[in-house]
């Protein structure tokens, strides 16, 4: 990563779109935003050479402020969206943006297929344990016993734990990083991109508006870096917050192969899916049926 | 038309269709055009299936309501399909020391049916072979009723077993024991014509999997319902040569959402399933309508609503197409009718789909999607299909493009210009919300109508180029495509999809002409209502319950017809006598 | 009709909300009947909103494109919404040393607008009070400039925060401050009647919430999605009073299959959501269609396709409710058109879904959800209102049953006897498979389709108990529901759902009739072809860009339109003039 | 239970229906047919006192094989709809079938969202790794690498350990059985009924037509039979599945509150909602808005 490429010189102004923010006073999404735009200038990729997708909630407002190919999809849909777009062309990264409300609650199972599948992709999850553009509902992330919209009286669903729940999927890449750190998010988000496969990031984002339970000064106090180590001790380290919150790259498998790396069909072949289409001759395909 | 008809019917999983399939191949290379229709129940095991042949010497597309011929595995085939045989016709069955019930002995007598006993689990104990070896030897019992040599099968069976040396000889022994024990009068089958040998014998599903691939379409993003799984096993099944990427996604809503997203990016690819998917899919179609991104999207019909009949065949989607996905925005949808439009018409559905950046619906149904249709090889491998993208711009184009180009509101027709991630020009984004030129956030009224606008307008482009409804006629003897709307009309019948089949089945005479809808949304009406007018009398088909099609023609021009044939049972088989 | 229009804008957040409802309930108390309507961008913060408040001694309904007042929360404000200002309007801003630009002043200057500067700030600063007070400190200003007395606000002011001594003291004090701070001509506003004193006023989602309430609907299962949200909040705010069951599920799948299957077990349930959860519900109300099971969804609708303008009005989601969900069954759509019938016809809607045994879907808009209506209490409080369930058997009349009344395909109307689960009878299976009368998978044609006829029979039933669509017209000067629908007319309008407000705020004499579509399918229109024989010309006002109702019209009776007045632009004021 | 209730006398002929039985011969859905009869004439229950919710697969054409009130839903959905019905009307006992297919693909989020919300029913996993229905296809639960329908080559995705899945939800009540064993299954599912709460039980189901990787003898021989213990035992001795198979009720929390217990707005009310279907009195209501 230290030679410079044809995009060297890259600065945050090539990112920057002059489209108006609209994130409150305070919101973790800036530091989101300056993240990922640190990640991609540091990795060398011009706005036209990645592809971020957006699912829909306050984080995917992100699509109005950056440069860059962008689709901003459907609510709880941006992780098939992102891996579909990832298997037609491996040569582009693809970068998906969720919230929890769409990938723990609506859109869950697609969560759940993608570690499974090992797509590569990074997927960044803007944990800000709630339905921010709604105004304020609770997702699967919110504690049990919060006071919500459309829970006045307080959740009665259990947490769910979403490290622990993706452990569970066999990852080959799980990273928890915070809206506070930009320095330490824009490394996991390079580790990510780096990473062949699926990368979990799952950042905890202060929504100071709706999230009054883990804010801002609240998760500074409470993360921790930690290194990356094998399977076990990265869960365990993962998935016990109750005093302390680890953060980092805490688990990555560089040997797991890719979707796409293991179909038998697409071995040994070196076009992508998007250099493809022409018209094909199918004649050897007729001999069964004559 | 001369024709004979064979049926094969038992449990499911008992060997219909490969007894089906096996005589089927082998009456296509003797020279005939040969038809198949599948029909089964939606369990795994023990429900009735049946397998039904139409074999002549001249074009066939549909199975008539009676068979010459009634093969029988178990012995509830005898029970619940003798009447399905025609005067004078042959039942051959297999169920030792069958008595008959007195009503059906009376209906054998009255009709001269021929019963004929195979004792196959004997015979397969006298050659000690399994019971799957059974399905060769009532093929080859078959195979003689019909006064073909058993060279012949023989041969289809080397092809198929010729590495395996001790089973090739078991079958061949299997042919000999059958083609040997019936001493019957042989079924006399028109002259054979060397025409059909060149043709191919392919369901729709298969066909429709050919054409995908033929379209550059590659990849499939699916998961299996019946009537679009086959589709989805035949193009997994044969990706180590087509090098297409099939993934059976989680559920419907993945599939279609990796469709796009694979489409976005650039390729071509598609996704099948049946009408319960495609409910689930609709939040994505209309997605794409206000991306304005291309997709292709398979819906293979069979009777709902809710899990209805799953493996029965129906046309009760139509109006769910058209008007599914909420909000408005511009879309295709058109419907295969058999195995050789289930090929050509997926270029078709891509070109659209690229050439408006609009979400295509293909309509299949069950009855296309398993039936087995001989077809023109050579119109499969004719160049008349050329890929078409539209304005996706590449290469030196890419360095005149703005941002704000993709969405362009003033764009001829509506389409805007179109390129890639990963280009190296202005990027942009692909917007669910309502946006402004380059996709970003524009919520304006000004805009807002501006970009509805915008997209609307596609509907218009498309009706333009869209092909008019095929009238099919007889002219100097021959039932054809007619492109001169002119001449007089008797009886004018409006379809669309399978109904085509039967419809032409039954045509013999300039009296009835048929008007074919293949493309149904946006629809185009005038040639309908020019010929309507002269008509005496205009008679709409339709499988199902509401006459959708006639919906949307009354809609659209205010015709009403004269007669509506409106079925709705899973079956196919319109009764011809309505018709004409 | 004399009325005077506030309009209140600033950033979201900023309290144009809290001092539009302030003032809305002030006026209401004081004698007037007031509309508001609000406007704002689909992001949390800084997005562009506006409230507007009508207000009349008669009855308003909507409002004016032109504002008597217009309110300013910020500098955006001022150049955004100062055209939207009629002649001698008075702008009231709180932009300090604010330095108008040129063409802003010429306008200024040509249309005598007044201009106060509330120096906001500084009052706060020397009271010590919080940013919040703001929000009293502006409507008490706005309440001096229309001539109310101080007292009245004060007296909302203690209802609010009567055990909070300090605070309502620092109320006061603004009340007074403001009161005290404009030296210009009061705004003249129309003679209060005290009729509408007794009145409520409400948002169309809050009056849908007590509807359903008061129609023995004990469940709401929800997934948050704007205009649909305020109703799930305010069904989960007061659901310790109503005791009701609300859920919000993790996606809209899951939200309408616990709907249906807590109606299965035999309460009421609901659901609501807007178009694109709507598309995801499709296949259950599909499911609804088979099983027969009752259903109500409420579908309120923002403008699409995709995520579309999630906090703007439109209607362009009829069709879809009309024909998505796959396959073919019974089914009644029905538009609410403001807070009174948003009230009222929940117990419609339940009534059919329950007689009949289908899945109801009450449009909504976000214009109707989250307006504010004066309506008459009493009407709610009426006993017009009755809870049927039709064929629902309990008591002794299980001793009766037997497993084959579930679906008996004689049933008449095709609307079958319903018992519920855990009664001492015997039992069925709710089936979502073709089925006989039991509930058994049954897969022959006859019985598919005997029972697709019984259910389809539903809709002629529904044909005959519909209301029909309601004439509106001005009799002896007053504008009224017509039962009579002979005498002469010269423009007839056609439309449904909230445009109904702004038609009837329009029309001012005997020339106009307004037709209201509140049953939307079944479609009945017999009445309609009647009223436009006689009339001069024919007008369809929709808010969409195909003009839905007229496309089912057209489907259903051939009528077309002299006029069209479509409009798509997520606003809703349709130009009056194009109306006559 | 040893009481003879009203029902008392109940025997097999109540719960059998006539109509035809259409699974593949050796299928092990009969064997999970008769536990559930078995445990629900054991438990007193009348077939009339019962909703049996079945989703759609090979599993779900149990609906046309017993008596009972039934309501056999869509694909993937039987979890959810079961809730509603659960909600309801608590009076009667709810319990759901539902394939690996539906339920941990499909339909997985409705799974994950129960388990969360801990409704008082019981789920009944017809687990045969495969989709038996649509002839074959691999599931979630199908060995990586196993050939399948539409995976001729072999799945290249995870396979996706259901216990650590459920476990990582914090469930209430866990339990295995297997189709071989009934009348294992069968009191497992009496104490599956018996559970206040939402009961996941996994039965590993034979399906000699399509799965022939964990046939009906390689699970008898694997599987054994453990004793409820504390959430880390049972969910360590739940997961490892490498050398033996832990069956029976594997986790019991007794103490967790239902959905509907929680709720505030339902405390302290006796009658159910299928009962309070009446028109209401909105008036005090108004109040607020006058
Ligand atoms: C199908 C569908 N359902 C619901 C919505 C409404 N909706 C938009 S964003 C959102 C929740 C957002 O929460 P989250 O994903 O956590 O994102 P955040 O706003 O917190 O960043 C919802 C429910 C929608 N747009 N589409
Ligand atoms: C929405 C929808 N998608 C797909 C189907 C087709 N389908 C029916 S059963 C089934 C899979 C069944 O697998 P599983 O749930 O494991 O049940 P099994 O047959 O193995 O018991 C599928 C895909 C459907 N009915 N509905
Ligand atoms: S609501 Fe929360 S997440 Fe949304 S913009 Fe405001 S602070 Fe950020
Ligand atoms: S396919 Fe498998 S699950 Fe289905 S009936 Fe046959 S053995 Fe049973
Ligand atoms: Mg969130
Ligand atoms: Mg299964």
């Amino acid at each position: 990563m230290n030679q410079p490429k044809e995009n060297a010189g890259l600065s945050m102004k090539d990112y920057n779109h002059n489209n108006l923010c609209t994130w409150c006073d305070g919101c973790g999404n800036y530091g989101i935003l300056t993240a990922i735009k640190r990640a991609l200038i540091e990795l060398e990729l011009a706005p036209h050479q990645v592809l971020i997708c957006f699912d829909v909630g306050c984080h995917g407002n992100m699509s109005d402020t950056l440069v860059g190919y962008r689709f901003h999809g459907l609510h709880g849909r941006v992780i098939s969206l992102a891996a579909g777009a990832a298997l037609a062309n491996p040569d582009v990264p693809v970068i998906a943006f969720g919230g929890d409300g769409a990938c723990f609650s609506e859109g869950v199972g697609h969560l759940v297929h993608a570690v499974r599948s090992n797509y590569n992709m990074t997927f960044i999850l803007h944990n800000n344990a709630n339905y921010g553009l709604t105004t304020g509902q609770a997702s699967a992330l919110t504690p049990h016993g919060e006071k919500m919209n459309t829970a006045p009286h307080g959740t009665v669903e259990e947490l769910l734990n979403s490290m622990d729940f993706v452990f569970s999927l066999n990852p080959s890449f799980v990273a928890r990083g915070t809206s506070g750190n930009i320095k330490q998010l824009t490394d996991i988000i390079k580790a990510g991109i780096n990473h062949q496969g699926f990368s979990y990031i799952d950042v905890l984002q202060a929504c100071p508006t709706y999230n009054k339970f883990a804010t801002h000064e609240y998760l500074l106090g409470k993360c921790y870096e930690v290194e990356t180590s094998d399977f076990e001790t990265a869960r365990k380290a993962a998935v016990d917050t109750s005093e302390k919150i680890a953060t980092g790259v805490l688990y990555q498998d560089k040997t797991r192969s890719t979707f796409l790396d293991q179909l038998e069909a697409r071995k040994g072949i070196d076009t992508r899916l998007v250099d493809e289409v022409r018209k094909v001759d199918v004649s050897a395909l007729l001999a069964k049926f004559s | 038309m001369s024709r004979i008809s064979i049926k094969i019917v038992g449990a499911q999983g008992q060997g219909v269709n490969s007894v089906g399939e096996m005589c089927a191949k082998g009456l296509k290379r003797a020279g005939y055009c040969v038809f198949g229709e599948r029909e089964y129940m939606s369990v795994i095991m023990n429900g009735h299936s049946s397998y039904q042949l139409e074999i002549s010497n001249e074009k066939v597309r549909s199975a008539q309501e009676k068979s010459d011929v009634l093969v029988t595995f178990n012995h509830h085939g005898i029970k619940n399909n003798l009447r399905d045989l025609i005067e004078g016709g042959v039942l051959l069955h297999q169920t030792p020391q069958w008595k008959f019930g007195e009503e059906d002995q009376k209906f054998i007598d009255a009709n001269s049916i021929k019963v004929i006993y195979l004792p196959t689990e004997e015979i397969l104990k006298k050659l000690n072979a399994k019971p799957v070896l059974g399905n060769v030897l009532i093929t080859s019992v078959v195979w003689s009723l019909i006064g073909r040599s058993s060279d012949e099968l023989k041969e289809m069976v080397r092809e198929r077993f010729g590495h395996k040396k001790d089973l090739l000889e078991l079958n061949f022994k299997c042919i000999d024991e059958g083609t040997q024990l019936i001493e019957i009068e042989k079924l006399v089958l028109p002259e054979p014509d060397d025409c059909w040998k060149s043709q191919l014998l392919i369901t729709g599903s298969q066909a429709m999997g050919l054409g995908a691939i033929h379209a550059g379409c590659r990849a499939l993003f699916g998961y299996p319902m019946t009537p679009a799984s086959p589709l989805l096993t035949f193009l997994a099944d044969i990706q180590g040569e087509s090098k297409m990427l099939v993934k059976q996604a989680e559920d419907e809503i993945t599939a279609v959402q990796m469709m796009v997203g694979a489409m976005h990016a650039g390729t071509r690819a598609m996704t099948a399933t049946s009408g319960g998917g495609y409910d689930l899919m609709t939040e994505t179609i209309s997605l794409c309508g206000i991306s304005e991104t291309p997709a292709v999207i398979v819906l293979a019909q069979r009777p709902g609503p809710g899990t209805g009949l799953p493996t029965w065949t129906a046309q009760g989607d139509l109006l769910m197409a058209v008007s599914a996905g909420h909000g408005e925005f511009p879309r295709v949808v058109m419907s295969v009718s058999d195995a050789e439009d289930s090929f050509s018409l997926m270029m078709d559905a891509f070109n659209y789909a690229e050439e408006f950046q609009i979400p295509v619906t293909v309509l299949t149904e069950k009855q296309i999607a398993e039936s087995l249709f001989t077809i023109d090889a050579l119109q499969v491998r004719g160049d008349r299909l050329q890929v078409r993208r539209g304005r996706l711009v590449d290469g030196d184009g890419l360095k005149l493009l703005r941002a704000s180009d993709r969405y362009d509101p003033d764009a001829p027709d509506g389409v805007s210009a179109r390129w890639l991630p990963g280009s190296d020009a202005p990027t942009y984004c692909a917007q669910s919300y309502e946006h402004n030129a380059d996709g970003s956030f524009d919520e304006s009224g000004e805009n807002a109508t501006a970009q509805m606008e915008k997209r609307m307008k596609k509907m218009k482009g498309l009706k333009r180029v869209l092909p008019e409804p095929e009238l099919w006629k007889v002219n100097s003897e021959k039932l054809i495509v007619n492109s001169d709307f002119s001449g007089e009309i008797d009886v004018l019948v409006v379809s669309w999809g399978s109904n085509k089949n039967v419809i032409l089945d039954s045509i013999n005479d300039e009296s009835v002409a048929y008007l074919h809808y293949t493309y149904l949304w946006p629809l185009k009406t005038e040639k309908l209502v020019e010929l309507a007018a002269k008509a005496k009398k205009t008679v709409l088909v339709e499988g199902n319950a509401q006459g959708q099609l006639g919906m949307l023609i009354k809609q659209e021009c205010g015709l009403e017809f004269d007669e509506r044939v409106l079925k709705f049972d899973g079956r196919v088989s319109v009764p011809l006598q309505l018709i004409s």
